[in-house]
C-alpha cells in the first residue's frame, strides 16, 4: 500500500453541506491505466481535479511519488490535465498552445520548436503548428489538448471524459490511440468516464465510484465477472437479479432456492453465505443456456430485438418480479423457430457463470 | 400575420429615423427655419461649426471626459466582471442588481446629488467631476458588456493554464486578457458614445466648461444658431453610429 | 489578487451609493441647508411635497405618460421580436443593429429634432407629444428585453401547438402570449421606469405640462426649495428601485 | 406501391443552394414502426418535418391514406408528432398538455377528463394529470409528449428522436415500451433516429439515409445481414472491408483475389461480377473464424480490448491497408492462450457469411 506511486488516503470534499467525495482511499500503480467509473455526479470528476491541485481536498491527503501534495497548487504540481472541454486556447495557435506550458523552461526559439514538432507527431498532428484552433475538428482538439498536457513530462496525465465529445467511429479510434500513446510515454494516465465499455476496454485497473464512494476498485475482467454487489453488477453491463433465499452452505457450494427456478447449487466463490440469507442470483444475459434441461424454466417472450449478432428477449414467468433480459446468438435463435412475441422458451441458469450477491444495497 | 408584422415593422423603422433623417437634411439646407422645401444644398453650417471657437473647446471638453470615463470605467468593469463571474460569493445575484439600481435614478437626481456633495466637500466643478458623475451611470454598461463576455468563456481556460505552470498573474495576462479583448473593445466604445452624448450631469457639473451637449443646449436660446446645431448634431449622430455598429459587432461576434 | 478585488468592489459600491444615501439623509434633515452636521429628523419637506399642486400637477403627468409609453413600445417591442426571432430574414441582424442606433444619439439632438418637426407640421407640443418622444427611446429597450425572453424559447412550442390542431391566432393566445409573459412584465416596468425618469425629451416636448423631472429641474433655482426636491427624489429612488428590483428577479428567473 | 398508407413520391426540399431531401421515393405500410435512420444532417428530420406539416416540400408529392396532403397545413393533417425536444407545454399541467389538442372536439369537462386520464393511464402516468411539467423527469416528459400527440387519434405518429435525451438505462427500457404502446394503438408510427441499435431493435423496416438520399430501405435482419453498399455497411454496425479482384465468375460462385487472405470463393448472392472488378469483402468483425485451416492467414495483434462478453482484436497483416477488427467470445479467446499484443493468430473468412460490395462508393 505505501510504495503506491499515487495514493489518495481518507479523502473527503463537501460543497456546504452536500458530500462530493466520501472518504475515498485509493493507491493507483505506476505507469498504470487506471480508470474512475461512474454515473454523472458520482465525484469522479471531483476526485480528479483534486489530483490536480485545481480543487483541494476538505479532509486527506494526497501522496505522489512520495511527497505530500496536498496543499501544492496546480502550478506547482506535476500533474497534467485533459480537459473535457479541452479549452484550447482560441487566442494562440496550435503550435503556441502546445508549447504553452514550456515557457518557464526559457528554451531558445530552435530548441522550443523543436519540442513542440516533435509532440505534434506523437499525435498525428505535424504540420498543424500553424493552424488555429477554429480549423480543428474535435478528434484534433482532443489530440492538441494531449499534446499540450504531455509537453511538459508530468509523472501523471489526469484525463476528465476526453472522448465524450466525439461520435462513436471516432471515439473507438481514439481509444485505441490513447491506449498506444500512454504505453509510448509510460506516464501514468488516470481516466475518468461514465461510459462502461470504454473503461473496460482501455483500463489496467478500475474504480467504481457511486455517490462519492469507491465500491469496487480491480482489473476489468474482474469487474465484468465478480460485481462486489448489485450497484456494480447493474452499472457495468447488463445484468439479470433474480431473487432468492440460501437453504444450505457447504465449503464449496451454496444451495438457493429461487421462485422462479426452483433450487439449484452454486459455487461458493470465496463468500460465505448463512441459511435463510436473502440474496440475488446474478445472470447476464447471455449466460442463460436454451435447453429443456431438469433445471430448466419455460418462461414467455413479452419482447424481442434484433442487435444484430445476437436477439435480446425480454421474458416473463412464475415467480419473476421484472422479466428478464436473455441475449441468444442469431444462429442459435434460428435454430429454436421464429421465437416469437408469447411464444415459450425454456432457458436455464449456469451456475458457474452466476454471482451471488446480497439483496441488500 | 406575417405580412402584417413586416409591414408594422417598416413603419416603426420610418418613424425611428424620421428624426435623424430630418436633422441631418436640414444640416445642408440653405436657410436659418427649418421648413419645407428645403431650399439650396449648402455646406455653410458646416463652415460655420468649424471655426466656432466655443464649439471647438466644448468638443475638447467631451473628448476628454468621454475619453477617461471609457478607459476608467472598463477597468473598473474589468475587475468587477471578474469578481462576479470567476468567484463565488454569497449575494453574488443581489450585487449585481444594486449595480444597476443606480441607472433606475432619474438623472437630474443624481446632478443634484452630487452637485451638492461637490460643494459641500469644497471640490468644486471642474472636468473632473463631470467625469466623476459619467463614471458613475457608464460603470454598469462596462459591467453588463464584461459580465457576458466572462459567462461565455469557460473557466476551464485559466485552470488550463494554471495547471500547465503558470501563476494566477501570469495567466491573467496570457490568458484573461486577450480572450476578454473584444468585450474590453465594446465596453470602451459603448461608455465613450454614452458620456459623449450625456447631458445633465455635464449640465450641472461642468461649472464654465461645457461639453458638447450643453453648448448645443445654450444655443437653443438662438433660433438662427439652429442650423449650426443640426450640423454638429449630423457630425454626431455618424460618429456615434459607427461606434455603436462596431460594438455591436463586436459582441455578436464574441457571442 | 482576490482581496485586492473585493477590497475595490466594496469602495466602488460605497462611491456608487453615496449620493444616494445623501439624498434620503439631507430629505429627513430640519434645514434649508445641505450641509453637515445634520439637524433634528423631520417630515415637514414631505409634508410640503404633499400639498403642492404644481408636484402634484407634473406627478399626474409622469404617470400618464409613464403608463402609456410603456403599455405602447411594450406592443411594438412584441411585434419586432416576435418578427426577428419567428421569422428569418436577410438583413435580420442589421435590422437589429438599426434599432439601437437611435439610442446612440444625444437626447438633445432627438429633442431638438422632434421639437422641429412638430412645430414644422403643427402637431403642438402635449403629452402626447412627450409620449412620441418616450416611444423613440423606450421601443429599443422592449425589443432587448423581448427578443431575449423569445430567444430562450423554443420554436418547438409554438409548432406543438399547431400539429395539435391550432391555427397560428389560437396558437398565439394558447402558447406564444402566456410563455413571453415574464418578458411582457419586465418590459413594462422597464419601459415605465425610464419614461419615468426621462428629463430632455420632456422639457423639450412637454410645453406647459411639465413632467416630475421638468418640474425638479424647474425647483433648483431656488435654493430653499432644495429639501422639497430632495424628499420627492427618496420618493422616486425608492419606487424606481423596486420596479428595477422585480423586473431584474423577472428576467433572471426567465432565463 | 400505390397502395400503400404513406407515399412520399419524388420529394424534394432545398434552403437556398443546399438540398436537404433529394428526390425521396418511399411508401411506409399501415401499422408498421418505420424507421428513418442516418447520421445527423442527411435529411431525415427534414423528410419528417414535411410528413407533419411544418415543412412543405420543394417539389413532390405527399399522399396519406390515398389523400393528397403535400399542402395541407400541421393543424389539419391528421398526423401527430413527438419532438426530440418534447415541447410540452412549460405553463400548463401535465394534463392540460395532454388534452390541449382535444379543444375543438368541445367535450364537456367530464369527457375531457376521462379522456385525458385514459391516455395518462396508456403511458403509466396515471394520477400525474395535476403535476407540473418542471416536476417531470426526462423519461416522463417523453410520455407526456407520446400521450400528447396519441389523444387526438392520428392516423400517422411521428417521432423525431424521441429517445436521445435519456440515458442509456432509460432508453433501453422506453424502447420497449414504445413497441408495446404501437402494438396496443396500432397506429403506423414513422420514427427518425440516428441510433442504429435503436432502429434495428424497434423497426419492421428501416430506410437507411445520407446526405438527403435514401440508400436502402429494407427489414432491419437485411440491413445488417445485406447491405447494399459500402456506406450502409459501415453505417449499420461494425464491417470490416477488406479489398479484393474478382478472379472469376460462375452462377453460383464467384472467386475473389484478396492481397491478405489469398484466392476464396463466395456465393454470388444474386449479384453479378464480371472479371477484374475491384470489390471489397465484408466481414462482420464476428464472422472470422480463429482457425489453422487452408484459408487461414497468421495476423499480429496491434490491440486488444475487452467488451464483456467478447474480446475485441485489432489485427495487421501483410496485404492490410486497415487493421481488421475481430470479435471473439471471451471463452474461446482464453482457450487461445493470453493473446497479448504482438502475439500471432490465424484466422479466417468465413464466405457464407461475406458481403461482396462494389469498391466504389
Amino acid at each position: 500500500m505505501t510504495d503506491a506511486f499515487i495514493s489518495l488516503q481518507s479523502i473527503r470534499k463537501t460543497y456546504g453541506p452536500v458530500v462530493a467525495v466520501d472518504n475515498v482511499d485509493l493507491d493507483i500503480a505506476k505507469g498504470s491505466f487506471f480508470s474512475l467509473l461512474g454515473p454523472s455526479g458520482c465525484g469522479k470528476t471531483t476526485l480528479l481535479t483534486m489530483l490536480g491541485g485545481l480543487d483541494k481536498p476538505t479532509a486527506g491527503r494526497i501522496m505522489l511519488d512520495g511527497v505530500d501534495v496536498t496543499s501544492v497548487p496546480s502550478y506547482r504540481r506535476p500533474t497534467n490535465m485533459v480537459f473535457q472541454s479541452y479549452a484550447i486556447f482560441p487566442h494562440l495557435s496550435v503550435g503556441d498552445n502546445v508549447g504553452y506550458g514550456l515557457r518557464r523552461q526559457k528554451l531558445d526559439r530552435a530548441e522550443w520548436q523543436h519540442r513542440v514538432d516533435a509532440m505534434l507527431e506523437l499525435v498525428h498532428l505535424k504540420g498543424y503548428g500553424d493552424r488555429q484552433p477554429s480549423q480543428l475538428s474535435g478528434g484534433q482538439m482532443q489530440r492538441v489538448a494531449l499534446a499540450r498536457a504531455l509537453i511538459v513530462q508530468p509523472k501523471v496525465l489526469l484525463l476528465d471524459e476526453p472522448l465524450s465529445a466525439l461520435d462513436k467511429r471516432l471515439r473507438q479510434s481514439m481509444q485505441i490511440e490513447l491506449r498506444a500513446i500512454q504505453r509510448e510515454v509510460g506516464i501514468t494516465f488516470v481516466f475518468v468516464t461514465h461510459d462502461q465499455e470504454e473503461a473496460l476496454t482501455l483500463s489496467d485497473k478500475i474504480a467504481v465510484m457511486s455517490k462519492g464512494k469507491v465500491l469496487q476498485c480491480c482489473p476489468p475482467t474482474d469487474l465484468y465477472d465478480l460485481p462486489i454487489n448489485r450497484e456494480v453488477a447493474e452499472f457495468v453491463g447488463e445484468m439479470n437479479l433474480i431473487p432468492g433465499i440460501v437453504k444450505g452452505c457447504t465449503t464449496e457450494t451454496v444451495c438457493i432456492s429461487m421462485p422462479s427456478f426452483g433450487d439449484q447449487q452454486f459455487p461458493v466463490g470465496g463468500r460465505s453465505f448463512s441459511k435463510g440469507d436473502k440474496v440475488l442470483v446474478a445472470v447476464r444475459p447471455e449466460n442463460f443456456e436454451i435447453a429443456d434441461g431438469p433445471e430448466g424454466r419455460e418462461l414467455t417472450i413479452v419482447n424481442r430485438a434484433y442487435f444484430g449478432t445476437h436477439l435480446h428477449f425480454m421474458m416473463t414467468g412464475e415467480g419473476l418480479e421484472t422479466p428478464l433480459t436473455v441475449s441468444v446468438p442469431s444462429a442459435i435463435a434460428r435454430a429454436h423457430g421464429k421465437a416469437v412475441n408469447s411464444d415459450r422458451m425454456t432457458i436455464q441458469v449456469v451456475p458457474e457463470t452466476a454471482v451471488i450477491l446480497p439483496q441488500a444495497g | 400575420m406575417r405580412k402584417v408584422r413586416l409591414f408594422y415593422a417598416m413603419i416603426y423603422f420610418i418613424v425611428l429615423y424620421l428624426p435623424i433623417v430630418l436633422i441631418i437634411a436640414f444640416s445642408f439646407n440653405d436657410s436659418v427655419y427649418i421648413a419645407f422645401p428645403l431650399k439650396e444644398f449648402t455646406l455653410r453650417w458646416y463652415q460655420a461649426a468649424m471655426e466656432n471657437q466655443q464649439l471647438l473647446s466644448a468638443f475638447s471638453n467631451s473628448m476628454i471626459i468621454a475619453v477617461t470615463t471609457a478607459i476608467f470605467s472598463t477597468f473598473s468593469g474589468l475587475l468587477a466582471a471578474m469578481a462576479t463571474t470567476r468567484y463565488r460569493f454569497r449575494g453574488r445575484s443581489t450585487a449585481t442588481i444594486l449595480l444597476f439600481v443606480p441607472l433606475a435614478l432619474p438623472t437630474v437626481v443624481t446632478g443634484v446629488a452630487l452637485l451638492s456633495i461637490f460643494m459641500m466637500t469644497g471640490l468644486g466643478l471642474s472636468l473632473g467631476t463631470v467625469i466623476l458623475g459619467h463614471l458613475m451611470i457608464c460603470t454598469p454598461f462596462s459591467y453588463g458588456v464584461l459580465v457576458s463576455r466572462f459567462e461565455g468563456l469557460s473557466p476551464d481556460f485559466e485552470r488550463a493554464s494554471m495547471d500547465l505552470g503558470e501563476p494566477p498573474l501570469t495567466t491573467f495576462f496570457r490568458v484573461t486578457l486577450p480572450l476578454a479583448l473584444p468585450g474590453l473593445v465594446s465596453s470602451l466604445l459603448l461608455t465613450f458614445t454614452i458620456s459623449f452624448d450625456e447631458f445633465i450631469l455635464a449640465f450641472f457639473l461642468s461649472s464654465n466648461s461645457p461639453t458638447l451637449p450643453v453648448f448645443m443646449w445654450s444655443q437653443m436660446r438662438f433660433p438662427d444658431r439652429l442650423p449650426l446645431v443640426l450640423a454638429l448634431a449630423s457630425v454626431v449622430i455618424i460618429v456615434s453610429s459607427i461606434l455603436i455598429v462596431i460594438s455591436q459587432r463586436l459582441r455578436s461576434k464574441q457571442a
